[in-house]
């Protein structure tokens, strides 16, 4: 592994200023699980790591109606506060799944988003939740939904000498239910073969008022099927709908095949789990009227 | 160029200082610099669980943690789970349920045991094998790690001191979620 | 005598036949029967004076381990088979 | 001392028996050092002056090695050393007999350094001695090699294609007996016996399927390790974790072109092996590299180069036919079995055909090995290797005929069974073995008694299969000395590496036969000059082998113990009897002596008592297993998850119950794995794309059921406690039985390994 200097920011400009300083040649850390990994496998070498561990404001986990976490948050924070648990169901999903229990003590929602893997177990939920990511940089704070941070394979917007700072979920409406699942050939310590994260907005009529989709492990970047969201706004949630929904998903999936599975499994499979997480999400949205 | 730094921390319950160069990891540091070579390395990509250790109150994989991060921190390794009033209960227990074979596995799979039961002393059967889940075993199949587990889980008395605790100096009450 | 089971890459040699009765007391003297009889054939189970290398010899039912000082009783079955190592 | 001695003592009686010590559950003597951390495994060695090492490999799967330029590598502040290929002692191009079957020595020297020509992605092609690890895997990247990249060939039906690249040029093939070149065929063995065309003809009813498996790796946890020191007076001590530092030492002598005696192999302790650690890789690097900077060096494996060069069990194809009567008797079988061996020859491919149908009695057979070269890392033994690719193919079939007649799975392979007398498909007859044992104990079994709901929630399914299993177990060399203590205690030296509480399983045979507590025997494992030879800890044979060395050594002390006691009551030692731990003066009931009072006595009748017990055993007793899972399939998914699993097996004797009961645990679940997940996924380079233990899918704790395990004692004759071979036998039955299972669950028979989600999925899209 490539020599590098370690840093503990206490500070933002700390780490805006040594992000600059070195350019690509520096990171942050925060769990560390995929950094240490791809710098020992020789991915990329650093002359810099920046720990955010110790900046008080990466480390925030507030819900008062909205949901506020800290970059360097690890995913065991999130689902063990039962407040958390029981607003956002859907976060706790992906946050409950990521490695084992030691990948989850270190290993956060930041470092994930950051990573911009396509199988992603995080990031589909924080695009159903409508989610916004704070990023700091050496000219100030910028938002950016979590829809569009991720750019392409282990690539987002993040520019020289930025990070991301927190992510913030606005408060659910009304009847508002989200769900995350993935398909492992492991029951644990997996990386996703196919994984969607599906929200449903119930308006008071019954029907759906808004609807999100989103892919993981089946295109470059977690990729919204807009078809299948639209075809479900205005309908009755109905059994028939949701499956016509999983079928408009599928045509959303533009998957390869590599070692973990192949195009027509991955095709399969998102049918099969935006089916799931749409029931689940409706049965969390029923409960939440 | 990088210089080592100097970091201070708690190591099994004792103050440690020593100098690590700021890519080492934690376990490249145990074993390496500080020379306690009971935690094990199995694939140094946080894959297999077998450098299990306790930094704070949580499990991680030592591979995955860099040496300068325990500045200031309490890290405990199997080294540290006996004392000098005997074997922790769990140590006793994978002895007599024979839920070693070759024994590589064994300091990260009681590491993570005892933080388990350390919280949750009623794990069941399902909780045990979730929490165990990030440590991997070739030899044993897990049958006899789970029940070893199980029965030291069985025994203990809820609100019992542990081991360990009764060494450290006292810690104030609720130190530990 | 011995009755030895011709591997099937030696039956040529034994004019096709998958078992023959050779006279010896020990294994050292029914390879140098087998030899007369069938010429070519010591050439396939030894070299320099010892079972070849990954050849087993089976006396009764289990390979031996005296090589070819083995003693033979009479009416015993003698197999050549490949040595086999285990994991 | 004599080779092999009849038991005196201790008949074993069948099942029952009246030992004091064998069937307890004593603590493991290495116990307390594994649980406190304090164990040193060969990777925890630490040496003054110690240099760090590390290996370049090939990034090709077939190449030829133009150039490598070390010049760089060598200038880097803090290296000690770098070698190539050149620098490897040239190794004669013989077979040589490593007690574990035969090896060429040329061939085994490439493989751990190539000097012209990488055959597998991973081969070593150079290696670092530096200050430290970091600094030797920086010099890595300064050596420059050009390869002449060739095209790779990547199993074995792509080996034996007319036109395919050769990839040993100098390897004359052995096809049934006639001597072939240009091929990439090692060899083609055939074994013949009854007239099989008669046979097929007079068949009502014949089953023929091909079976496909693909490469597996042995899995344990703990990478290779490997610590030399060549020392100026031409002598290397070498530090490792081995499963026979006899065998190592034999390689490493081999390679680096030394007599045996010049090499010292220290064993330390071993973190899993399973076949897998028989054969070295880094030793002789770390020797050459240490003769070149004189210090020691250690050279530690990383997880990827465990997979991507060191052997795996191979992959292949294995083809079954056979006919059965009308009322299902088998009369004819047929088998042809084609294992990669990998870069070099060698697959377990013999031993493949001794199991394929050595738990049937059938009277007109043919089966035809083939060991065929691939460019992948050179093949080694993987616990039973061979018997699990053959059990799937078998098996399966076994499993399809009795559905076809309408017959009970067991009854079917009841009437069918090899028995004593039965003569195996490859030619000798069969001891004393325990098949219809088993098979009457898993018809009989709480499991398939129990009941299964067919249909699972959410629309899973559900299924129960069963299976049958068989290793040969060896026998080969052990020696073992045990000294008396005059507290009463005795110490036990020997020179099997413990990987599974062999320690303790031998301790208790000893103690058996000296009257006292298993933990007053203190064994300790040994490095190459303090003991006689033994053979590796491998092929099930250390409890069998080493136990009996064991048993002869306590008869041997026990014998000088009663000349002791008969000159203390002065009467000839033939008038002294020795039962339960006590010696009698046979005329006078009143006068006797518990081994701890006699051993108070030994300084004044003589001296220290010590003996040592060596054996070179033909074969431990043959081993069966038959094994039932529960599985359930979730058909939207293809997953499929473990409900229930049982293995039934026949161990002979369990010396130490917990110990016998975790070896059948740990090789049902690495054969559960095996069936289900587990794969060495190529590319189209024939690089291996999972190398690591995230894509490498081996079982963890959420994957699995407790596994029950159900142990039958059908003692072994040529044994004196009766001890079968017990440790590789569980890995054989599991592969077909999971997909005997998932046949019942889903009604599709799978004839490829892995059984995984993907595969599931199409095979049930595609009978819809």
């Amino acid at each position: 592994m490539h020599p590098f200097n370690y840093v503990a920011a206490k500070s933002v400009d700390e780490v805006t200023k040594v992000l600059a300083k070195h350019g690509d040649r520096a990171r942050c850390l925060a769990g560390g699980t995929d950094l240490l990994v791809q710098l020992r496998a020789g991915v990329y070498e650093l002359d810099a790591v920046v720990d955010i561990k110790t900046l008080p404001a990466a480390n925030v986990l507030t819900l008062n109606g909205s949901l506020r976490m800290g970059s360097a948050v690890p995913c065991h924070r999130i689902y063990e506060d039962k407040a958390i648990a029981k607003a956002f169901p859907g976060i706790v999903d992906g946050a409950s799944i990521v490695g084992g229990i030691q990948i989850q003590s270190r290993a956060g929602m930041g470092g994930n988003l950051c990573n911009s893997s396509p199988s992603a177990d995080t990031v589909p939920g924080l695009i159903v939740h409508n989610a916004e990511c704070v990023i700091a940089g050496p000219k100030g704070k910028r938002s950016v939904a979590a829809a569009d941070f991720v750019t392409g394979v282990r690539r987002n917007v993040l520019k020289n000498g930025e990070f991301l700072l927190e992510v913030k979920l606005p408060k659910p409406d009304k009847g508002f239910g989200a769900a995350y699942e993935r398909f492992t050939p492991r029951n644990e310590m997996d990386i996703a073969i196919a994984g969607v994260a599906s929200s449903i907005t119930l308006g008071a009529n019954g029907k759906v008022k808004d609807a999100k989709i989103a892919l993981a492990a089946v295109a470059p970047t977690p990729v919204q099927a807009k078809k299948a969201e639209e075809f479900l706004i205005g309908k009755e949630p109905t059994a028939a709908n949701i499956a016509k929904a999983s079928e408009l998903a599928r045509e959303a999936a533009k998957p390869i095949s590599d070692m973990r599975g192949t195009v027509e499994q991955r095709k399969h499979l998102v049918g099969v789990l935006t089916r799931r997480t749409l029931t689940k999400a409706l049965e969390r949205a029923k409960e939440a009227k | 160029m990088v210089e080592k730094v100097h970091v201070r921390t708690t190591l099994n319950g004792e103050p440690t200082e020593f100098l690590v160069y700021p890519y080492q990891s934690l376990l490249e540091t145990l074993r390496e610099v500080i020379g306690l070579t009971g935690t094990k390395e199995g694939c140094n990509d946080g894959n297999c669980g077998a450098c299990t250790v306790q930094v704070d109150d949580r499990i991680v994989d030592s591979c995955l943690v860099l040496g300068v991060e325990v500045e200031g921190k309490k890290v405990t390794t199997v080294e540290g789970l006996a004392t000098p009033a005997g074997l922790h209960p769990l140590q006793q227990a994978f002895l007599e349920e024979a839920s070693l074979q070759c024994g590589i596995c064994t300091p990260g799979f009681l590491v993570a045991s005892k933080a388990l039961l350390d919280r949750e002393p009623k794990a069941d059967e399902h909780r045990i094998r979730h929490w165990l889940a990030g440590n991997l075993c070739r030899c044993t199949g897990y049958d006899k790690i789970i029940r070893a587990v199980q029965k030291v889980g069985a025994t203990s008395k809820p609100a019992r001191a542990t081991a360990a605790q009764a060494t450290a100096k006292r810690r104030p009450a609720g130190a530990r979620k | 005598m011995a009755r030895v089971f011709v591997p099937y890459n030696m039956r040529k040699l034994a004019g096709g036949k998958t078992e023959v009765n050779v006279p010896g007391k020990t294994l050292r003297e029914l390879i140098e029967n087998l030899e007369a009889r069938f010429p070519g054939m010591k050439e396939l189970i030894v070299e320099d004076d010892r079972l070849k290398p990954g050849l087993a010899a089976i006396v009764g039912e289990q390979p031996t381990r005296q090589g070819l000082m083995t003693k033979l009783e009479p009416e015993t079955e003698v197999h050549f088979l490949p040595a086999i190592s285990g994991g | 001392m004599v080779a092999t001695r009849k038991p005196a003592t201790g008949r074993p009686v069948n099942g029952k028996h009246n030992y004091k010590v064998i069937g307890t559950r004593p603590i493991r003597h290495d116990g307390l050092d594994k649980v406190t951390g304090r164990a040193i495994y060969g990777a925890d060695i630490k040496l003054p002056g110690l240099a760090h090492g590390a290996v370049l490999r090939s990034p090709h799967a077939h190449a030829i090695i133009k150039k490598v330029d070390t010049s760089r590598a060598e200038k880097l502040a803090g290296v000690y050393a770098v070698i190539t290929g050149a620098d490897m002692p040239k190794a004669d191009n013989r077979e040589v007999d490593l007690g574990e079957g035969a090896a060429n020595l040329k061939w085994a020297s490439n493989n751990v350094m190539a000097d012209d020509k990488v055959n597998y992605r991973g081969q070593p092609v150079a290696a670092v001695a530096a200050v430290d690890q970091n600094t030797a895997l920086q010099a890595l990247g300064l050596i420059k090699v050009d390869y002449e990249v060739l095209p790779a060939v990547r199993d074995v039906r792509e080996a034996m294609a007319k036109g395919a690249p050769v990839i040993l040029s100098g390897l004359v093939g052995d096809d049934l007996g006639k001597k072939v070149k240009n091929t990439n065929m090692a060899r083609h063995f055939r074994h013949e016996f009854g007239n099989l065309d008669e046979g097929f003809k007079k068949s009502k009813l014949v089953v023929e399927h091909e079976y496909e498996l693909a490469t597996v790796h042995q899995g344990y946890i703990e990478p290779h390790n490997a610590t030399a020191q060549w020392t100026a007076d031409n002598r290397v001590t070498v530090w490792t974790s081995t499963q026979g530092a006899f065998a190592a030492r034999r390689q490493i002598a081999g390679i680096l072109r030394l007599d045996d005696s010049r090499v010292k192999v220290i064993p330390l302790e071993i973190g899993g092996g399973f076949g897998g650690k028989i054969p070295v890789y880094g030793e002789p690097v770390a020797a050459v590299l240490s003769r070149k900077c004189a210090r020691p060096v250690k050279l530690l494996m990383d997880r990827k180069a465990v997979f991507e060069s060191t052997g795996p069990t191979p992959g292949g194809t294995v083809k079954v036919k056979i006919g059965v009567d009308a009322k299902g008797k088998m009369l004819a079988a047929d088998a042809d079995i084609r294992f990669e061996s990998g870069g070099y020859p060698g697959s377990p491919v013999g031993a493949g055909a001794m199991c394929v149908f050595a738990a049937y009695n059938i009277p007109n057979t043919r089966i035809d090995g083939y060991d065929i070269v691939t460019n992948k890392p050179k093949s080694a033994a993987y616990r039973a290797p061979g018997s699990t690719h053959v059990a799937f193919a078998t098996e399966g079939v076994v499993d399809e005929i009795a559905e076809k007649l309408g017959m009970d799975k067991i009854d079917f392979r009841m009437m069918n069974s090899a028995k004593e007398g039965t003569r195996r498909a490859d030619g000798p007859i069969f001891p004393k073995i325990g098949h219809e044992e088993c098979l009457a104990a898993a018809k009989n079994s709480p499991h398939w008694k129990s009941k299964l709901v067919k249909n699972g929630p959410n629309g899973k399914k559900r299924g129960r299969g069963i299976a049958s299993g068989y290793w040969f177990n060896i026998g080969l060399k052990s020696v073992v000395t045990i000294s008396v203590n005059t507290d009463g205690t005795a110490a036990l030296v020997e020179g099997s590496t413990d990987i599974g509480g062999s320690r303790a399983s031998i301790a208790m045979q000893a103690a058996e036969v000296l009257g006292i507590p298993a933990e007053d025997v203190r064994p300790v494992v040994v490095d190459t000059e303090s003991i006689g030879y033994t053979d590796v800890t491998g092929g099930s044979r250390t409890c069998y082998a080493t136990g009996y060395a064991a048993y002869n050594a306590a008869q041997s002390v026990v014998s000088i113990l009663k000349e002791r006691a008969a000159k203390l009551w002065d009467i000839k030692s033939n008038d002294v009897d020795f039962k339960d731990g006590v010696f009698f003066n046979k005329s006078d009931a009143e006068l006797k002596l518990t081994f701890k009072q006699l051993a108070k006595k030994l300084d004044e009748t003589g001296g220290p008592v010590s003996a040592t017990g060596s054996v070179d055993l033909s074969a431990a007793g043959g081993g069966y297993g038959i094994h039932i899972a529960d599985v359930e399939v979730d058909p939207e998914t293809g997953k499929t998850d473990v409900l229930r699993y049982t293995a039934i097996q026949d161990v002979g004797r369990a010396i130490h119950p917990s110990y016998v009961e975790g070896q059948i645990q740990g090789g049902a679940v690495q054969g559960i794995g095996w069936a289900l997940n587990e794969e060495y996924f190529m590319d189209q380079q024939g690089r291996m794309s999972n190398s690591s233990f995230l894509d490498y899918r081996m079982p963890t704790t959420l994957d699995l059921p407790m596994i029950e395990t159900i142990v039958l004692e059908v003692p072994n004759p040529i044994h004196p406690f009766g001890v079968r071979g017990v440790g590789e036998t569980p890995i054989a039955p599991p592969v077909a039985t999971i997909a005997n299972a998932l046949y019942d669950a889903v009604g599709v028979r799978f004839r490829q390994a892995p059984m995984k989600p993907g595969r599931v999925m199409e095979a049930l899209a595609g009978k819809k």
